[in-house]
């Protein structure tokens, strides 16, 4: 069953064609990668889903069918599409506790609490912070917590942009592990946009090439599960 | 080879956030450097502390072999460095051929007075300097935009007429940050053509850029820089090949 | 044809302003007019400091004040030739622009605009508590008129020598605008760090303007002191201020004409509004706010901007080459000049 | 020579005037954060506030307490207005700062100009909403005004409420991130603008109140809307960068004082140059504040 669906996306940001006529679906119960090298277009494309930037008409983007243009930001997030920004954007001021809870906005108090509770179990690096600010946690440990805000939120799905950004390799795949516990006691779906493409590959079921702000590949992870031809996606050799 | 631009254990730290750590990066006269390196490597951050953007944490850089650490950024481009931006910046209220004639500033030696009264000296000199922008412009082949806004133009032409602004200094060194990004496909055919000809009028050039093959094309030699640090360097077809770069970009062996 | 049609209106308004003072009857409107003409010389300095060089002043009366007061006190108090007080009072402004320039140098226009609020507040309690010098809040009297052959200035030809140094302002104005200090200006206003890569240095930028707009803010002050021949420090008080940079607003910051359609039309316009109603007289200060709030958020261009859309339509340039959406910004005859000097 | 009492009298006297200067203060800093602008318009409300609370007691004859509440009641929707009548048209047709600053430096000298046509320059007496404030309070031997007692009591009353709301409820929370980043906080579904319009009204209302506070003192009169009163609470704000609103409470404290004592050591007529000079010195040294513990980042 389409969960999300994107048909014919295009979208300029800053006087650049990031998006060109771009299709992508995720599934429920998927995980999705968008992989491809940087200003490819990858967080344009989670920005015009989570409705931070406008498309240009002629497109459509849809969640349960129902469509999400011109939707503010806020009321697509209250639908259940929790998106974890580039650099993870938590809240530096707010304590951990704090940064959990706005999240929730979503669902009720009560809710909120085992939400948070179940958080605070997966990433125990956090449930010793609680009321530190946010602003003073390691880069990895605020990772975490962007994901753990996704996860209070109770959403049906998370976008996540480029979760290794700027981590070292062994708290990268802290995250990833985590990330496949999670999916696999929850069954959550998840798109994950990402230049880190060895380990988002053996996460996910499809996968979507973004290059110059078009889809160039898109299929089963096995199409490109070859180490040689994800070196040409990077170092490409034809243009 | 002559050296043009040195680096010496060059380092920026924001807050608590180690953007670059002890750069050593040398550009020699006449050749095209690339720095490249994933998202938030600190490529950008390099580019900003030559060019007098960013004040360096410690470390020092020399031109010319003279230490131009400290130095203001209208200062650095006045020495001889131009440069270009990752999202494009020009001044959207001047017209094309005025955003290169802001460059042009200290070819003018007009007063105010003479500014104020319109003299001969004065408009020999805006006459003067207005054929040198036209020249450029002719150079990067915009010179039929010269009267419009720069937001009148189309993402490459804006890209080229930044290049000139740039070039507008008589720079000795060229800083570019992502020059092709973004680029459409007919652009970027421009952009690499704009590229090999200033190279072969000997432009020196450091440049940032995520599209391997623009690096494949116009760069000499390459430095790749991970978690704000020098991870290899050399020709690109070596470096294409280390495993510590391709470990940077596609992630390492580990398996979930 | 459209030539003849230009040169023939630029020649009747050119007409009409001379003329005006001659066949103008009540004494009464064209002392308000000349009060229009200096607001137009202030006004005209917050266009070259905003609107070319994007930096705010919210203290401009305290300019205003210093050129004043120090033309008053040097004229009465000291003997000083009056042509040489005002070159005093505008020096001493311009070093106040100086000083308050310092600030710019790293503070964001929003905060700067605190500073400058600040330097007003300064100098008008100066005013009010140096009283042995300026006569605090009884005013300052007995200021001497300016004099030609011997004979005290009439309102005519106040007129005229204000209207001449409007006409010298917005000239030098054009010529700096089309120079590299003016795009300088423009440089460092759209874009700092961009203007810096281009090797402008942004701090001797925003001294000029800061001391461009301080000396004609400092000279509309000493001409006022001479023209009404007493002070007192009602007309620096911050509010004042505000309605300076309201008239550039409303006249179009980024106008080159914006200070004098805003400088004369917010001095004339409470005022004719005053006139014909009994009772008005407490509430036309009123509708003066109101309409510079309603021009604030309907026509955030401001008068000057339409009226060169208007008479754009009128000559309708062919070939215009700034058709886009930010074409209003810059001068309209600049693009196609350049143009045409190099052909 | 300056004794004890004295200087405890003077302590408390720039005090608690110094608090009511950090309440309008905090109009600036809820009003700076939320959409990043200075509404100087809000300068005129604590003049607004005093006038509504004369008008309904003296004019509609409505009971002292039921008047101040009315007149603060109508000073939050005012913020409201502001909100949907200047910003948000201003914004809409791509005005920027400077358009927004001078359409409420207009907007105060409107108010400023209504009040003096309808009411006349001249300061009215302010009705006794917190009794006789020539009255004595005795504490410890040392006599205070009343007034005096009431500011502080009033102010930390209300410093402990904000306190609760923006650190224990779920709208200050909401109100604290989007204050820190407004993209973000659009991302955990938190209604942005709700939290910019309860900015709007919280701003105002803080200065309504802290204009009845100064009611006792300066009495019904437009001084409380003209520049000098407010431009304090700038400068309490500006001791806190702006951002923190525990700051500009003790900026104002800190400020209050030294206007107190230097009317007592050096001259009154020089007691507002104080506050001008500080705007002035602390942006220029150190624009970030110099009471900010909210280390909010560039």
């Amino acid at each position: 069953m389409k969960l999300l669906s994107i048909e014919n996306i295009s979208a300029t940001y800053g006087g650049i064609h990031a998006l060109r006529a771009v299709n992508l679906h995720v599934d429920s119960g998927e995980v999705v990668s968008v992989l491809g090298p940087n200003g490819a277009g990858k967080s344009t494309l989670l920005r015009v889903i989570s409705g931070l930037v406008k498309p240009e008409p002629g497109g459509v983007v849809s969640f349960h069918g129902r469509s999400l243009i011109g939707v503010e930001p806020y009321k697509i997030a209250r639908q259940g599409i929790a998106h974890v920004p580039e650099g993870r954007q938590i809240f530096p001021d707010l304590s951990v506790d704090e940064n959990l809870e706005v999240a929730g906005v979503r669902i009720d108090a009560g809710k909120r609490k085992t939400k948070t509770a179940e958080v605070y179990e997966l990433f125990t690096e956090l449930a010793t912070r609680k009321k530190q600010i946010a602003g003073s946690l390691s880069g990895g440990e605020q990772q975490m917590l962007a994901i753990g805000r996704a996860l209070v939120s109770d959403c049906e799905l998370i976008m996540i942009d480029e979760p290794s950004m700027g981590l070292a390799p062994v708290i990268v795949m802290r995250i990833f592990t985590t990330l496949r516990d999670i999916m696999e006691s929850k069954g959550l779906t998840l798109l994950i946009v990402e230049q880190n493409a060895r380990l988002s590959l053996q996460l996910s079921d499809r996968v979507y090439v973004l290059s110059q702000g078009e889809i160039t590949l898109d299929g089963p992870v096995d199409l490109i599960k070859e180490d040689e031809e994800m070196r040409e996606l990077y170092f490409a050799t034809e243009k | 080879m002559q050296v043009l631009l040195e680096t010496k254990g060059l380092t920026k730290q924001f807050g608590g956030i180690i953007a670059n750590k002890n750069i050593n990066l040398t550009v020699n006269k006449g050749t095209t450097t690339g720095l490249i390196g994933p998202n938030g490597s600190g490529k950008t951050t390099l580019i900003n502390q030559v060019s007098g953007e960013l004040p360096a944490t410690s470390g020092r850089t020399f031109f010319k072999g003279e230490d131009i650490t400290g130095y203001s950024a209208n200062k650095i481009a006045r020495s001889g460095i131009g440069r270009t931006f990752q999202r494009i910046r020009l001044f959207h209220r001047l017209t094309v051929v005025e955003n290169v004639l802001v460059a042009r500033r200290h070819f003018f030696s007009a007063n105010v007075l003479d500014i104020v009264l319109n003299t001969r000296r004065n408009r020999r000199e805006e006459r003067e300097q207005l054929e040198h922008a036209m020249t450029l412009l002719q150079r990067l082949g915009i010179e039929s935009e010269a009267g419009k806004l720069p937001t009148a133009l189309p993402y490459g032409k804006r890209r080229a007429l930044e290049i000139a602004r740039a070039l507008a200094l008589e720079p000795e060194l060229l800083l570019l940050d992502e020059p092709a990004a973004g680029m459409a496909k007919e652009e970027y055919a421009d952009i690499v053509r704009i590229m090999e000809r200033l190279k072969e009028q000997g432009i020196t050039m450091l440049l940032v850029e995520h599209t391997m093959e623009f690096i494949r094309r116009v760069v000499d030699w390459v430095y790749v820089l991970n978690f704000g640090e020098v991870i290899s360097q050399g020709v690109f077809g070596d470096v294409e090949q280390d495993e510590n770069v391709i470990k940077a970009y596609l992630g390492g062996d580990e398996t979930l | 044809m459209r030539k003849r049609l230009k040169l023939v209106m630029i020649l009747v308004f050119l007409g009409a302003v001379l003329y005006y003072p001659l066949m103008e009857e009540n004494e009464y409107r064209l002392f308000v007019m000349n009060r229009g003409l200096i607001h137009a010389i202030l006004a005209s300095g917050l266009v070259f400091l905003t609107g070319f060089a994007g930096q705010i002043s919210l203290g401009q009366a305290g300019f205003y004040a210093i050129g004043a007061y120090t033309s008053a006190i040097l004229s009465t108090s000291y003997g000083v030739p009056i042509p040489l007080s005002i070159i005093v009072g505008v020096i001493f402004s311009v070093v106040a622009g100086l000083v308050v320039s310092v600030p710019s140098f790293n503070l964001k226009a929003f905060f700067l605009s605190l500073v400058t609020i600040a330097f007003g507040l300064i100098v008008h309690r100066l005013i009010v508590n140096l009283q042995p010098l300026t006569g605090g809040t009884n005013g300052f009297f007995g200021i001497p008129p300016m004099r030609w052959a011997g004979s005290m200035f009439t309102s005519n030809m106040h007129y005229y020598l204000f209207l001449g140094i409007l006409a010298a302002t917005v000239v030098s104005m054009y010529h700096i605008k089309r120079s590299y200090l003016g795009r300088a200006m423009f440089a460092i206003n759209d874009d700092e760090t961009a203007a810096e890569s281009c090797g402008i240095s942004a701090r001797k930028a925003k001294v000029f303007a800061f001391a461009f707009s301080g000396a004609l803010a400092g000279l509309a002050g000493a001409l006022y002191a001479h023209f009404a021949g007493f002070l007192t420090p009602e007309p620096f008080v911050f509010f004042e201020s505000s309605r300076f940079v309201g008239m550039a607003v409303v006249g179009g910051l980024r106008h080159l004409w914006g200070g004098v359609i805003g400088g004369i039309g917010l001095t004339l316009l409470p005022e004719t509004l005053r006139l014909p109603y009994a009772g008005w007289e407490n509430y036309y200060l009123l509708l003066a706010s109101t309409i510079t709030i309603l021009f604030v958020v309907f026509l955030p261009r401001g008068l000057g901007d339409l009226a060169s859309k208007a008479l754009d339509r009128l000559w309708k340039v062919e070939g215009a080459t700034k058709t886009l959406k930010d074409a209003t910004v810059v001068d309209d005859s600049e693009a196609g000049a350049d143009d045409a000097s190099l052909t | 020579m300056l004794g004890l009492t004295d200087f405890i009298q003077n302590l408390v006297a720039g005090v608690s005037v110094g608090l009511t200067y950090g309440l309008m203060g905090l109009g600036v800093v809820f009003l700076w954060q939320s959409i990043n602008r200075i509404n100087f318009a809000n300068i005129s409300s604590a003049m607004l506030s005093v006038y509504l609370f004369f008008l309904f007691h003296t004019w509609l004859g409505l009971s002292m307490l039921l008047s101040a509440v009315l007149a603060i009641v109508l000073v939050a929707v005012y913020g409201l207005g502001l909100r949907y009548l200047l910003y948000e048209p201003i914004t809409k047709r791509g005005g920027a700062r400077l358009e927004f600053v001078v359409a409420t430096l207009m907007l105060t000298v409107f108010w400023l100009t209504l009040i003096i046509a309808m009411f006349g320059g001249m300061p009215r007496r302010f009705p006794p909403l917190f009794g006789d404030a020539t009255q004595f309070v005795r504490f410890f031997g040392v006599g205070v005004r009343a007034i005096y007692f009431y500011m502080i009591v009033v102010v930390a009353v209300l410093m402990t409420l904000l306190h609760v709301i923006l650190r224990k409820t779920l709208m200050g929370k909401m109100l604290r991130a989007t204050a820190q980043s407004k993209e973000t906080a659009q991302l955990m579904g938190i209604n942005v603008n709700l939290t910019a319009n309860l900015a709007f009204v919280m701003s105002t209302t803080v200065v309504g109140v802290a204009g009845l506070l100064l009611g006792p003192i300066y009495f019904v009169s437009p001084v409380l809307g003209g520049g000098a009163i407010g431009i304090k609470g700038f400068a309490a704000a500006v001791m806190g960068g702006l951002v923190d609103p525990y700051g500009a409470i003790l900026g104002g404290v800190v400020l209050g004082a030294l206007e107190n004592f230097s009317t007592l050591f050096i001259s009154s007529a020089y007691r507002d140059v104080i506050s001008f000079a500080v705007i002035a010195v602390v942006l220029v040294w150190k624009p970030t504040g110099i009471f900010n513990w909210t280390s909010k980042k560039e």
